[in-house]
């Protein structure tokens, strides 16, 4: 679905756009995960066909017909594993975020440059 | 053309000969220098004297083996420079020891004295003997600057490096000297001569005012008489090689005194009309004017003999 | 039909998206990021992905914020401590 | 300011870059090979009626042990990023309402069987174990949530985790030993299709699945709210 | 066979069960985790083992399905080599972490484990998105493994790359998922058949989107400032599998998607590599923290690895054929292991300085292993970067690839100037403290030295034409033999290897025919008789005989070689020992520095000619088609005469010298200046002998060279007169007499090879003989300024003897051989007519005089000083080698004939005209004759005649005190008042002031300093802020993008 891939490029760019202008952290990890679900979006409208429902093989989907019924179930494994991954990302991201405030009593990004060059 | 025993015989005649003009050249230069400045000066057998005084001299120090050995290795330069030279064209018994070697042997024997010298009066531990022959190096090293293009403009001229070659080919009348053929290295040739003469401008190594004494002050008795010994020989050798290079060379012992004597003269000439230079002054002199010189000379003589 | 729903909540996404980003409030901002997914999860039904429906919700929408919100408590306290 | 409008700047031109993903692509109207070899022959071959799950379980078996690997990876670092340091003072927690207790209390058996039900039906209906063992971990929050002296018992939780974890890995083991490859369900007799206790290893996989990722999604939140400043 | 999967299952079974065993103790968790780290490296190893054997490549289906139905993993000859050295480089890191594991929770185990897993999913998996999944595990078990030390810096660094890193994975689904719908699957080999690339822009996008999410995660230049921090601030013992391990599963990833790549990715890809190799190295060198130094290297070899590959597909190279696994794989695992090395030394020492690496010095094993892992990076032999780089560059030469090759030897110059410049610094610094290096800490250590070492000889014998280096081998095996023995006392030493080189010397010598024979006395006889002054040392001296014996390997190498391979390996072995030696020098650090970028700038435009010669004689290393190679000519030439002229230390590049030989020992000394320099005219030889006449245009290079020969006289000669430094002053001096020999090879006539041979042999004569002299006088009293020393004649007799016929050998003056050279200079100028150089080249020797003569004064007459009066004569094993060297000087000079006559007759092989008439013993040319015995018979006698005739009229000479002289009517009392040493001839400064300025030393400071401010201007990018590193990777893939796809 365009319209749907096209949402989630957009949450993409906000996601980002996040990510580059917030100084708090915590704000730059929900940037990161803004655009952690626009790219699901993305990866699940690349896998959807028109007028197709669930690849579940029930009382409502005939097995014979089943490959011109449903719609591809690849995506959404994929999908369902980045969401797990996402979710690990972003716990190990706060609890950076909590580590580096308990050093600095601060969440500003440009407080944190203590190495350069 | 070889070695042949006789030709020590006539070897020592030569060097006698020469010996006795440059002594008596010395004391009548000198005598000219001082009539020049309105002094009565020497008599013009003096250096004889000095010389026999020298060599009588009952009290004698040294400083060590070097100072010991510095007159010798000057005299033997002197005496080496000499008898490597072809005195005389077309005599087969007064060409000295020319066979072992060319004009570039002559051209870097030069050194062999004036590096001994330096060595012996370095032993003396004498400060001012250091600052002249630091000076005396420069100013020589800087004076050969001419002489070296001088000596390749007549290697490229006659396509040569053996002086009897090209006194041969200047034989036949004064229209065939090199003075006359090639008359811009020549005078760079005057130039390199004149700085090697260690005489005024360029005398600056023996300079009364800045060193009192000089680097043969040391020396006195025997030391000294070997010198003046030297100072007889060494420069009439450099000026039978121009002659040689230059003016024709000689065919008998006339001529060659006679070419001698003039060319003699020219830097005595000089001396007197030239004030002094400092020896940087001296440096720059011959690596600026006389380099350039020398080049264009070089260039010249290339084009003209090719 | 169905372009109606996803335009309308893509719509919605992006408001609460930009409010997560430009809210001053932490906490308003991570309650708005659990907003979108769980409109992202109401889309994959559109989408005829329940699994991944169901996932985003108890996920994205509920265990994430849930992580974010201890983590800003915990941020809280040690600014209490301080 | 000028950094702002930089960064939009360059945004813009991200967009632009990223436009022909949106615009030249044309929607399929045929599933992909691979895609159409899993709905024809996936139910026969593997038993489960959820193509995803098949998809997610053996199929692409390898993806989701590493899922489970990033969990597990995620929870043990986020217990090792935020263990004690070795100064320590603890604050009191504080209680929390009368309301959210006594909910939890008459709820937490409830999301737990929802959970459970959620990951043993994971080859039959949409979810599976890691929908089901975020219901569990839900519940365990709430639970945290509600009461100052609920402590987790991390003995336990560990034992959880690390045995459904191994139990994981020794189902795949036997699906090389047993059937064709590592991970393969099929070492277990897929029984009726569309039955709770059909394809074949799935529901056992799953359910291990579903404990260790309850187990590792409380470990998480539990390492995020404990005190060990 | 064990079936791989089990890598996983049982990193992950371990995993899993870590924190339950750990609760039955810590030493039960910790001896699984050892042993499952150990069952992996077997595992691998098996495999490698098997595969190399002929086994087929394994292909294990997951689930029982083929693909591309479910995901397999692959184990070939690839991924053995990969997996091993990840799991080797696991259990490594693993011991060396052994204390911090002991000492915090067992969760730091786990993560570990899941990181080495992880890069092997990486390395294995033949899936996209299960590429994803590993890519995912090893980036999360490192953001959190980084976790084990937490202080503010490693937190800032580890978020930082967290951002970064998830930049990296949202482009890597994007790009996955799309592909996946273009071409229907998910396995990488079925996608590059099904995918069509040009079918639509989004498409194309697709693989650039994948590719750059691959590109980031190997972080190229300026996109990297993330990785800089974390190499920074993280623990040693992570940081090595970060950089060593992580960036070999993220490389091997792109290796994998190479097949998708068009032509245009993949120039992208080499462009991207090869700029980041050369920026990051540009910028390292204003690094001082030892970590970071070490991160621009790594970032700077990943780019490398990254760029050669990519351009070695681009040119139609098969991916896993044997050009791709020797220079790819070649220059990886050598950055893999050195790199890893590294940081474990950076471990060890804990030292945030590099100035602050001393310490190392204590400790020679480690002090070894740094080294070796130094040379390793910079690609000198024996280890396998070398032999990597030598093939790169004569496949990318074959394929007019030259300004790849450009830039990665600039590249590989800059990084060799921090390194050497480091490993200077180490081997000066004051040494205060110790360091204890434990058990576990130490291994990885020198297992990673010994692997280096073993994958350098490895390399050595599968790099084509590896057969014929077996030439190297016995002397290579001595040299380790050397490194072994080195506890024994000096003389042992020096025994053995004067009489192993003896023996060597004995069989080579007469089998060698020319002027490889001649050459041969000068680098084998020399180099016996010049090891004889070793026995004045006392003690061990270590590290002096291996350097020794590699240095005249090379030299004799160079003799014997007989295709470019062999030659090129030589000369490298030749400046690698000769560096070694040069830096024992007390303060010749720096002066080695610039002595080995000098060498290396020099070998590398050598290895761009030898790589030129290669492609246009048809890909035949056979040295000997230089003569009959048609292309290019002129090119070749200039590039392998620059390599030349560096060692021969020309006007412009002499910069090196004077410190260099000034600053080494004093058996170092002769060594370098009178052997080691003759490399370099062996070389011009070897060229000028087979390219005759090359031009550019219409101007004869020869002519040019000529000019540059004799500036060099001069300058050399005018900058040795100003000289305070006794052994500096020789050091100039050497670069005006190797002008003299590069002039006379430039004439191309018999008469000009033959001034050359005469110069050369000469100074190979008096050079090692002043400089063992003078090198005696300094190691008695103690310093190398003139003016501090004086009246020393009287102390050491015997070295002033040495000394004054050195420098009546070095002037010219007759009658001793030096004159032979000036004889032989008038003749070929006049038969050649390049008078004008000639007046440069003769001025310049007239200058000499001054030199030599303020050599020998200031340090041996006028006034000894207080301190000096009981200074004994220089130690007889330095005195030995100079009667030696008295004796060739007088022979040279009393029977000319009998060297430069067969000198001659060989000649006559190459120039038929013109060769010197000899006439028992005289010397007879078209233009002059020479009797070299009879100047010298004839100066004795009359030196006896006025020496005797003093002595007969001299009386009772009386010796006098030291200060019996007549100063200024005063009597002076201490020597430094009347001891006119210091600034000796200021008044030809005075004069010349315009000439003596150094401008070549102005010219390569400007440059050094270019480059050094142009790379604090660079590195200025990195402000340590996360987001402008976001920035930074965004605009850098819309740069790449504009550039691969715009255009």
């Amino acid at each position: 679905m365009t319209l749907i891939t096209i949402l989630g490029l957009v949450l993409i760019m906000i996601g980002l756009w996040g990510m580059l202008t917030q100084k708090n952290i915590i704000k730059i990890i929900i940037g990161f995960s803004i655009m952690d679900t626009g790219v699901h979006l993305i990866m699940v409208s690349i896998g959807y066909l028109k007028d197709r429902t669930a690849p579940i093989i029930d009382s409502a989907v005939d097995q014979a017909n089943a490959v011109n019924t449903v719609v591809d179930p690849i995506p959404s494994a994929l999908v369902l594993t980045a969401i797990v991954i996402g979710l690990a990302v972003t716990a190990l991201m706060l609890s950076y975020a909590i580590k580096l405030y308990e050093k600095k009593g601060t969440l500003d990004i440009n407080e944190f440059k203590e190495l350069k060059w | 053309m070889g070695f042949e025993p006789i030709k020590i015989l006539y070897a020592v005649i030569s060097l006698f000969i020469i010996f006795n003009v440059g002594m008596l050249l010395n004391g009548i230069t000198r005598k000219i220098g001082a009539r020049v400045g309105r002094r009565h000066g020497i008599r013009f057998y003096q250096p004889y004297i000095d010389l026999v005084k020298n060599y009588a001299l009952r009290s004698n120090i040294s400083h060590g083996i070097m100072f010991y050995l510095g007159p010798v290795f000057r005299l033997t330069g002197g005496i080496g420079v000499y008898l490597f030279i072809p005195v005389i064209y077309g005599s087969q018994y007064f060409s000295n020891f020319s066979f072992a070697g060319d004009m570039v042997l002559v051209l870097y024997f030069i050194f062999f004295g004036t590096l001994g010298m330096a060595l012996g009066a370095g032993e003396s531990g004498h400060p001012y003997s250091a600052l002249g022959i630091g000076r005396g190096l420069a100013q020589v090293t800087a004076a050969e600057i001419p002489l070296v293009i001088a000596f390749l403009g007549i290697a490229v001229q006659y396509q040569s490096l053996s002086i009897t070659e090209i006194v041969g080919m200047q034989q036949g009348g004064i229209m065939n000297w090199t003075m006359v053929t090639n008359p811009l290295i020549t005078v760079v040739a005057i130039i390199a001569f004149l700085g090697s003469m260690m005489r005024s401008p360029f005398d600056v190594v023996l300079a009364p005012q800045e060193i009192p004494i000089g680097p043969p002050t040391e020396f006195h008795s025997t030391f000294l008489g070997v010198l003046q010994t030297n100072r007889a020989i060494f420069p009439m050798a450099k000026t039978v090689l121009f002659v040689n290079l230059f003016f024709g060379g000689a065919t008998n012992w006339g001529i060659l005194i006679l070419k001698a004597f003039i060319l003699y003269m020219v830097s005595v000439v000089v001396g007197t009309v030239f004030p002094r230079f400092r020896v940087d002054q001296s440096i720059r002199w011959f690596y600026k004017y006389a380099l350039i010189l020398g080049v264009i000379a070089l260039i010249a003589t290339t084009f003209m003999f090719k | 039909m169905t372009t109606i729903i996803i335009a309308v909540l893509g719509a919605i996404m992006i408001a609460a998206a930009v409010l997560a980003i430009v809210q001053k409030s932490l906490l308003s901002a991570v309650i708005a990021a659990g907003a979108i997914s769980l409109l992202a999860s109401l889309l994959y039904i559109v989408l005829a992905a329940p699994d991944v429906a169901m996932t985003e919700a108890a996920i994205g929408s509920g265990l994430t914020t849930i992580v974010f919100l201890f983590a800003l408590n915990k941020i809280r306290k040690e600014d209490k401590h301080g | 300011m000028v950094k702002k409008i930089f960064i939009v700047i360059i945004l813009g031109f991200f967009a632009v870059m990223l436009l022909p993903l949106a615009k030249d692509f044309t929607p399929f109207q045929e599933l992909s090979p691979v895609a159409e070899k899993y709905v024809e022959d996936g139910p026969e071959e593997l038993g489960s009626a959820n193509l995803v799950t098949s998809v997610i379980v053996t199929y692409r078996g390898l993806d989701t042990l590493g899922e489970v690997a990033v969990l597990f990876i995620a929870a043990a670092g986020v217990g090792f990023f935020l263990r004690k340091e070795e100064k320590g003072d603890k604050t009191p927690k504080r209680g929390s309402s009368q309301i959210l207790q006594s909910g939890t209390a008459f709820l937490f058996p409830l999301i737990l069987a929802f959970g459970v039900y959620i990951f043993l039906h994971g080859h039959l209906t949409p979810g599976g174990g890691f929908q089901g063992g975020v219901v569990i971990a839900s519940g365990m929050v709430l639970l945290l949530l509600s009461s100052a002296s609920a402590k987790i018992n991390e003995n336990v939780l560990h034992l959880v985790e690390s045995l459904s974890g191994a139990s994981y890995v020794a189902i795949g083991i036997l699906g090389l030993v047993l059937a064709t490859g590592f991970l393969d369900n099929r070492f277990l007799d897929l029984g009726e299709f569309g039955t709770l206790l059909s394809a074949g290893a799935i529901p056992l996989i799953y359910s291990f699945i579903g404990l260790k990722v309850g187990a590792e999604l409380v470990g998480i939140v539990n390492n995020m709210q404990k005190d060990q400043s | 066979m064990v079936n791989p999967i089990y890598i996983f299952i049982l990193a992950l079974g371990a995993g899993f069960l870590l924190t339950l065993f750990d609760k039955a103790g810590r030493k039960v968790s910790l001896t699984i985790f050892y042993a499952v780290l150990a069952a992996m490296v077997a595992i691998s190893a098996q495999w490698l083992i098997a595969l190399l054997g002929g086994s087929e490549t394994a292909m294990i289906f997951t689930a029982g399905f083929k693909p591309p139905f479910s995901i397999n993993l692959q184990m070939g000859l690839e991924e053995a080599i990969f997996t091993l050295a990840v799991n080797m480089l696991g259990l490594l890191s693993g011991l060396y972490l052994i204390k911090k594991f002991n000492a915090t929770k067992v969760n730091a185990m786990v993560l570990f484990l899941m990181m080495i897993m992880g890069i092997n999913g990486l390395i294995m998996t033949r899936d996209m998105f299960n590429l994803f999944v590993f890519m995912e595990i090893t980036s999360i078990a490192t953001f959190a493994m980084i976790g084990i030390d937490r202080d503010i810096k490693t937190l800032s660094a580890g978020f930082k790359y967290m951002i970064a890193s998830g930049i990296a994975s949202v482009l890597f689904l994007i790009g996955t998922i799309y592909l996946y719908r273009f071409s229907g699957m998910l396995h990488i080999d079925s996608m590059a058949v099904a995918l069509d690339m040009a079918s639509s822009q989004a498409t194309l996008l697709a693989v650039f989107i994948l590719l750059m999410a691959i590109v980031i995660e190997l972080k190229p230049f300026p996109a990297n400032g993330w990785a800089l921090d974390v190499y920074e601030a993280v623990d040693s013992g992570v940081v090595a599998v970060i950089a060593a391990g992580s960036s070999a599963g993220m490389l091997f990833a792109l290796y994998k998607i190479t097949p998708l790549l068009n032509e245009t990715l993949l120039l992208t890809v080499a462009g991207i590599g090869i700029t980041t190799f050369v920026a990051s190295n540009l910028m390292g060198l204003m690094q001082k923290n030892a970590k970071r130094l070490l991160g621009y290297s790594s970032i700077g070899q990943i780019g490398l690895v990254a760029g050669v590959f990519a351009m070695l597909v681009y040119l139609g190279y098969p991916i896993n054929g044997k050009m791709v696994m020797l220079i790819a794989g070649g220059l990886f695992i050598n950055h893999f292991v050195a790199k890893a090395g590294l940081f474990w030394l950076a471990g060890i020492l804990n030292k945030e300085n590099t100035e602050d690496w001393g310490a190392l010095r204590k400790k020679p094993i480690y002090l070894f292993a740094f080294g070796a892992f130094i040379l390793a990076l910079v690609g000198l032999p024996p280890f396998p970067s070398f032999f990597a780089k030598w093939q790169m560059v004569m496949i990318f030469a074959k394929d007019n690839q030259f300004l790849v090759i450009a830039f990665i030897l600039l590249g590989t110059l800059l990084e060799a100037v921090y390194l050497f410049r480091w490993l200077g610094k180490i081997l000066e610094s004051e040494v205060k403290e110790k360091i204890k290096v434990s058990f576990a800490q130490g291994l990885p250590v020198i297992v990673a030295t010994l692997a280096v070492l073993g994958l350098g000889i490895y390399s050595a014998t599968i790099v084509p034409g590896a057969g014929s280096l077996n030439i190297f081998y016995l002397p290579l095996l001595l040299i380790a033999a050397l490194f072994v023995l080195d506890f024994l006392p000096v003389w042992v030493k020096n025994t053995l290897v004067i009489l192993l080189m003896g023996f060597y010397t004995w069989q080579l010598l007469p089998g060698l025919e020319g002027y490889r024979f001649l050459f041969g006395v000068i680098f084998l006889v020399g180099g016996v008789i010049l090891l004889i002054p070793g026995y004045a040392f006392k003690g061990k001296r270590v590290g002096f005989y291996p350097f020794a014996v590699m240095m005249y390997t090379g030299l004799a190498g160079l003799l014997i070689a007989e295709n470019t391979l062999q030659f090129f390996t030589a000369w490298e072995l030749m400046t690698l020992g000769s560096y070694f030696l040069i830096i024992r020098g007390k303060k010749a650090k720096p002066h080695a520095l610039s002595y080995m970028l000098f060498s290396l700038g020099g070998a590398y435009a050598m290895l761009s000619g030898l790589g030129l010669f290669f492609s246009v004689n048809g890909n035949n290393l056979d040295l000997a088609l230089l003569s009959s190679i048609t292309e290019s000519t002129s090119i070749i030439y200039i590039l392998l005469v620059i390599g030349f002229l560096t060692k021969l230390a020309s006007m412009g590049l002499h910069i090196w010298l004077p410190g260099a030989h000034g600053e080494a020992e004093t058996d170092v000394s002769p060594m370098v200046s009178a052997i080691l320099l003759k490399a370099g005219m062996f070389g011009l030889v070897v060229v000028m002998s087979a390219i005759q006449n090359p031009m550019i245009g219409n101007v004869s290079i020869n002519y040019v060279l000529s000019w540059l020969g004799a500036i060099t006289v001069f300058g050399g000669n005018l900058m040795a007169i100003y000289q305070e430094d006794a052994k500096r002053l020789l050091a100039y001096s050497s670069v005006g007499n190797l002008g003299y020999v590069l002039f006379g090879l430039t004439l191309m006539t018999h008469l000009g090879w033959l001034t050359s041979i005469t110069y050369a042999l000469n100074h190979f004569l008096f050079k090692a003989l002043l400089f063992l002299a003078i090198g005696g006088v300094v190691w008695r009293v103690k310093t190398k300024n003139m003016y501090e020393m004086g009246g020393l004649i009287k102390r050491m007799p015997i070295s002033f003897i040495s000394v004054l016929i050195g420098i009546i050998a070095l002037s010219g003056v007759p009658p001793l051989s030096g004159f032979a050279g000036k004889w032989l200079t008038y003749n070929v100028l006049i038969e050649k007519g390049w008078v004008l150089q000639g007046v440069v080249l003769i001025i310049g020797g007239l200058i000499a005089f001054l030199y030599c003569f303020r050599l020998i004064h200031t340090i041996f007459l006028g006034q000894l000083k207080d301190n000096h009066r009981k200074v004994k004569e220089a130690p007889l094993p330095i005195l030995i080698p100079q009667v030696i060297f008295m004796f060739a000087i007088m022979f040279f000079s009393a029977y000319p004939n009998m060297v430069l006559r067969p000198v001659g007759d060989f000649l006559i092989k190459y120039f038929p005209q013109g060769a010197i008439n000899w006439q028992n013993g005289v010397a007879f040319t078209a233009f002059g004759h020479w009797d070299g015995l009879g100047v010298l018979m004839i100066t004795g006698v009359v030196f006896m005649a006025v020496f005797g005739w003093l002595l007969l009229t001299n009386r009772k000479t009386q010796k006098v005190g030291q200060f019996n002289i007549v100063y200024a009517a005063e009597r002076p009392s201490r020597p430094e008042l009347t001891h006119v040493g210091y600034n000796f001839f200021a008044h030809y400064r005075k004069a010349l002031g315009v000439l003596s300025k150094p401008y070549a030393e102005k010219f390569w400071d400007g440059l050094s300093e270019l480059f050094h401010s142009t790379a604090d201007f660079i590195r200025k990018l990195y402000t340590g802020n996360g987001q402008t590193y976001l920035v930074h990777i965004i605009v850098f893939i819309l740069v790449v993008y504009a550039f691969a796809m715009g255009g």
